[in-house]
């Protein structure tokens, strides 16, 4: 029994945080509210491809790295941390294990909208009982005015046909199991990060002639914050170890992991914005690029309720 | 003890149901269908469009006398009023910082001029008011501001920066608390001041709220002469000096019965269980049913409160408890909202525009930390 | 439209509140908790027999005053501020209305148990479709222990037989509704006594050389507690209205009053015990008296879960 | 990283759970198929009869050397031990306050000969200690204990009165802090004394917890003369007038990882799921899958805690966290049974009576207040 990163996890993660910190600022993260369809910017994403991040889970006889979602899911844990934008989770997680690294890859399994549907190079469309895989430049696509304007969403119409990746229900289940993983770590890294800016203003914003940080209402709502991250980060990364050994409690395991970093994040990112108060609340602070990813993403892949009920199921 | 209306008063809700229904519809299709926002420039106009026509029908300010345009209505009326509007799907007041939080220290403070000059003007829309209490280091801490107001002769010079002032961009005044005697702390040595934004001096820059739209703005003063009658009856509110108290009665009101009404949430209430029977689980549409009882609780405890004052009761410290209760409230009936409409809700829509205007509810009016404290000090007696 | 007690519905409250101040001290509830069953002390309950309590509901052509639920419901709140241990609820706001002043009444109605049971003259019990009123004296009762003592529960064989009362669904739904607005009634009374008890240990106790009251958390604890009883109160007072004036509301009011009663007192109780410390977790201090009667009639004339059922069935 | 048991661990486990089925089985079959709460005077008795069986197996106390009683367990298999402990349905263990409270202190400050002569008696319930923490002013406020002990020829002379004392009157000893230096405040001039509760002068008196249960003691002393060789190896634990950092090591312990571990929280969450199943609507289905998933985080947090304890890290200050989960669980998880029992919940049984147990969790071991503090200013370095 072993919790610990190995040295060679650790070094994929913090190589990944050394690149978020430089090239996903907050302003990067503005810069894909504002850049129109289709015209994500790819410095980091070309990065993240060089690292081998994308193709992490391809196996290496089909040129990948041919390691498994325990490496992936710290990377993705920083991921979160900066707000990445693109759609790594869809890409690396989702659709690299079925069709290999095939470039920026969007898709619907994930929820209501394709996240980054103009500015992928492929679609993984789920259509019925089949994937298919889509070439995006010869698709019409729909913008969907979204909460998080960086999740640039889109829509196709139902009709759309193209070449099936695989029908087997098993192979789809895999996929969506893999995003929920893939979203809950982003949650954890988006909780860390709405905290730790939480802590830096509480104790230096002064109300009364003190760090508002003093105060037991402050103090009280942020170990709630810390509590609810504390137990819900094992959870993910035992996720992460029963999806990459194919264990039998892997479904269960998920759901669990994406109902409490969905319900943690929730609760950091509503303790964030209330001991932060009115600055908070303003589109000129950075809190909110992190508050709405959150709100995104804990209703994708399946909300707390979807798999909360899918634990009791399991649990029969 | 009846819990019935009166004829009288169920004429009046039928008189404005039927106003509201009528005029809404054609206040809608003048504007498109669906008019944008009241927080952005375009819906803004659109608006303040509906504002006059309110005025005109006599329905903006229905318990205020009618010398300055009301119609005299009681507080029951105006319950049954504000139950009404949000049923009918009226449209949220752009006017209501003017009408709830000035408008109360005017009748109160306010020289007969004052009240003469300004109150008929802001119900009409004419003037339109924003408030000027925070600024960048004064927020929950409301007695720690800053900015400045110099006695020179015929007048004043404001120097120093408000901010949070809603649809501040919008508006043509402002309203606030300056430091007058610059050795003065705290809460002593302030005035209320009554501020034209048009002053040479102010400077005013819209920003963008949590939904984006450009609800907030900052209000930057240097060097602005403020002519003791650049606002008809003078541009003190009360005494020189006196203003803390002046803000506080508004502050009061700002939290007590007035600022949002039980019908608003009753209306989104009806639709969240309407949401809830259409697509729910058992287990979300009981927690809709949850969300829709304090709702009507909320109904019910103003039915109570009002009781009280029309008896002589004047509003306590519980009007801590209706604001925490109301701004709990709003955030439940939206969260359950989005858990049914689950992935979707990431969508742009009313419900995800009102949950993020819910969240606001917490920190505007004084933070629920510090009307917890309120409640636990002035209620229940608990030491300081 | 007036949300007030009349002067007659007051007199009749503080004449309870009164008698329940001089004979219903914690005192006499332990009394009720070491009592042998079927010796229940009466010595308070011919004071509210005294008073018409008992028949307040009851027509004054058969003797009774002929009031309505309005002047019943803040006496039960009385009763509940001193946990009052007899089967009032049971007697004077269920059985009343059905069968007239026939003595102290116990009742199957309520729950898993019946309070009382051999402390009555009379049980009324449902029975399939139907509602039986049979003399205590002739019926073999089984005891069951009870978390709160002074409930002093018992328990009937399941083919006991005897005289119909009614075997109207109606009349029993209406029995349920009264029982449901009494309890609601308790719960209130229940949950102020709790938090009286609470501010002022808090007032008094110091710790780290201030008062527990002073600091923030508990500040925040007992606030919530007075919320939820601002809010659940009127819901209750209405209730009493509509059923006495036969609203087509009353079902839903009646559920909606015993559902928020329900949360309050429960609510109120944690942060009671809470704010106490150890000084409440004990049998010697009287709290647990009323938190443990506030946990029995919570649950007693449906839950909480049941009654907001209720409400979102009628909301359709 | 490795979520996998070793086959030895797989061993070890499989020997835990045969012994602990057989055996505690044959244990409630000689008290009458189901023994008697623990703090009651006749259960107390039944359980020391376990506590001698669990000693006489080998399973006392794992985790301590083989010397004293133990048999040199890892932290791993200490955890697997406590989950079959659980899973078999074995008893509370009367001896907890001793094994868990003062034995870790003893280890850390103890010498040869006070390690040799209290901790295998105490392992072997030969002695049964209590603590002495809590005085009716001294609650979260531990340092202002007044209970006071005078040095004497040969000995120490206590007085004052320890309140709160788990189980004291059932017990042999108690551990306590005294105040040695009467000029001292707060936590200085404190002594960590170990007390034969036989000593003349010493009164102990039960009292009656929430449930009835007479789980608590008073203890007075009345000029009790405490004889330095009363215990083997000296009465002093640690320096005199250094007793407040010994009993903080405790303090630390008992907050820890130590005194609830996640086995016991499993195996009531998986009751709760069957009870769930068998009379839950989808709602209360759902409640109760994620208190069993906040059952199992805590163990995956236990588990992650251990990895690093096990490659060297101290224990910190998230055992402040630890202890607000596991005891804002264990009300979770008797909340969601006593709701799916609704109206049965008031009969006196293991889920009434394990929901009042619950309820002292956030009060006992530092409330959840100080908890949430120390979390607050040691972990996230909020100001004081």
């Amino acid at each position: 029994m072993n919790f610990a990163l190995s040295d060679d996890q650790i070094a994929f993660r913090d190589a990944a945080r050394e690149l978020f910190a430089k090239e996903m600022t907050p302003a990067a993260v503005r810069a894909a509210w504002d850049a129109p369809a289709g015209e994500l910017d790819r410095g980091v994403w070309n990065s993240l491809d060089a690292m081998g991040v994308l193709s992490l889970l391809v196996p290496e006889a089909d040129g990948g790295l041919g390691l498994d979602e325990t490496f992936l899911v710290p990377v993705l844990e920083e991921a979160g941390r900066v707000a990445l934008p693109h759609p790594l989770v869809e890409t690396a997680m989702v659709a690299a294990p079925m069709v290999g690294a095939v470039g920026v890859v969007a898709t619907n399994l994930g929820g209501a909208v394709i996240p980054c549907a103009c500015d992928a190079d492929q679609l993984l469309l789920r259509r019925g009982p089949s994937l298919l895989l889509l070439e995006r430049a010869a698709l019409e696509i729909v913008s969907v005015d979204t909460v998080d304007g960086a999740r640039r969403g889109g829509r196709l119409p139902d009709d759309v046909t193209g070449p099936v990746v695989t029908a087997k229900h098993a192979d789809i289940e895999a996929a969506l199991e893999r995003g929920a993983l893939g979203t809950a770590a982003m949650l954890i890294g988006l909780a860390q990060t709405m905290l730790d800016m939480t802590v830096a203003y509480v104790t230096e914003r002064k109300q009364f002639g003190v760090a508002i940080g003093s105060f037991q209402a402050v103090k009280h709502h942020l170990a709630d914050a810390r509590l609810a991250l504390e137990f819900a980060r094992p959870a993910v990364l035992r996720a992460a170890w029963s999806v990459a050994h194919d264990e039998p409690t892997r479904s269960r395991d998920v759901s669990m992991a994406k109902a409490m970093a969905s319900d943690a994040a929730e609760l950091v990112g509503r303790k964030a914005l209330q001991c932060h108060g009115a600055i908070g609340y303003t589109v000129e602070y950075d809190l909110h690029l992190f508050l709405k990813r959150t709100w995104a993403l804990s209703r994708s892949w399946g909300d707390s309720a979807h798999h909360t009920d899918n634990v009791a199921a399991l649990l029969v | 003890m009846d819990l019935t209306w009166s004829a009288e008063e169920d004429e009046f809700r039928a008189e404005a149901r039927e106003w509201l229904e009528t005029n809404v519809a054609a206040w809608r299709a003048d504007h498109g269908g669906e008019p944008t926002s009241g927080d952005t420039r375009d819906g803004f106009a659109h608006h303040l469009d509906w504002e006059r026509r309110l005025f005109d029908g006599g329905w903006a300010v229905v318990s205020w006398p009618e010398e300055h345009g009301g119609r005299g209505a009681s507080l029951w009326e105006w319950l049954i009023f504000e139950e009404e509007y949000y049923r009918a799907g009226c449209p949220p007041r752009v006017t209501q910082n003017g009408i709830f939080l000035l408008a109360p220290s005017i009748f109160e403070f306010g020289s007969a001029a004052q009240q003469n000059g300004i109150l008929r003007r802001m119900a009409a829309a004419d003037d339109l008011w924003c408030q000027g209490w925070s600024e960048p280091n004064a927020g929950s801490d409301l007695a720690s501001v800053t900015s400045r107001a110099e006695r020179v002769e015929g007048g004043w010079v404001l120097n120093g920066q408000k901010t949070w002032t809603t649809r501040g961009a919008f508006c043509t005044h402002l309203f606030g608390l300056f430091r007058t005697d610059p050795s003065s702390e705290r809460h002593r040595g302030l005035t209320y001041l009554l501020v034209p934004l048009a002053t040479e001096g102010v400077t005013v820059r819209g920003f963008g709220r949590l939904d984006g739209d450009e609800g907030f703005a900052e209000v930057f003063f240097e060097d602005a002469f403020l002519a003791d009658d650049a606002v008809t009856g003078g541009v003190v509110l009360g005494e020189p000096e006196g203003g803390w108290s002046v803000a506080m009665a508004t502050a009061g009101s700002e939290r007590g019965l007035t600022l949002r009404s039980p019908g608003r949430f009753l209306a989104t209430a009806a639709k969240l269980v309407a949401l809830a029977q259409e697509r729910g689980d058992d287990g979300l549409r009981r927690r809709a049913a949850t969300a829709w009882m304090h709702a009507d609780a909320y109904q019910q405890q103003t039915l109570m409160t009002v009781t009280k004052l029309a008896t002589g009761a004047k509003p306590g410290a519980e009007a801590s408890l209706t604001k925490l209760w109301w701004s709990e409230l709003d955030i439940e009936l939206h969260q359950i909202a989005l858990d049914l409409l689950g992935a979707e809700a990431e969508v742009e829509g009313p419900w995800s525009k009102g949950w993020q205007f819910s969240l606001s509810g917490p920190i505007y009016a004084g933070t629920n930390e510090i009307q917890r404290n309120i409640a636990a000090e002035r209620l229940l007696g608990l030491p300081r």
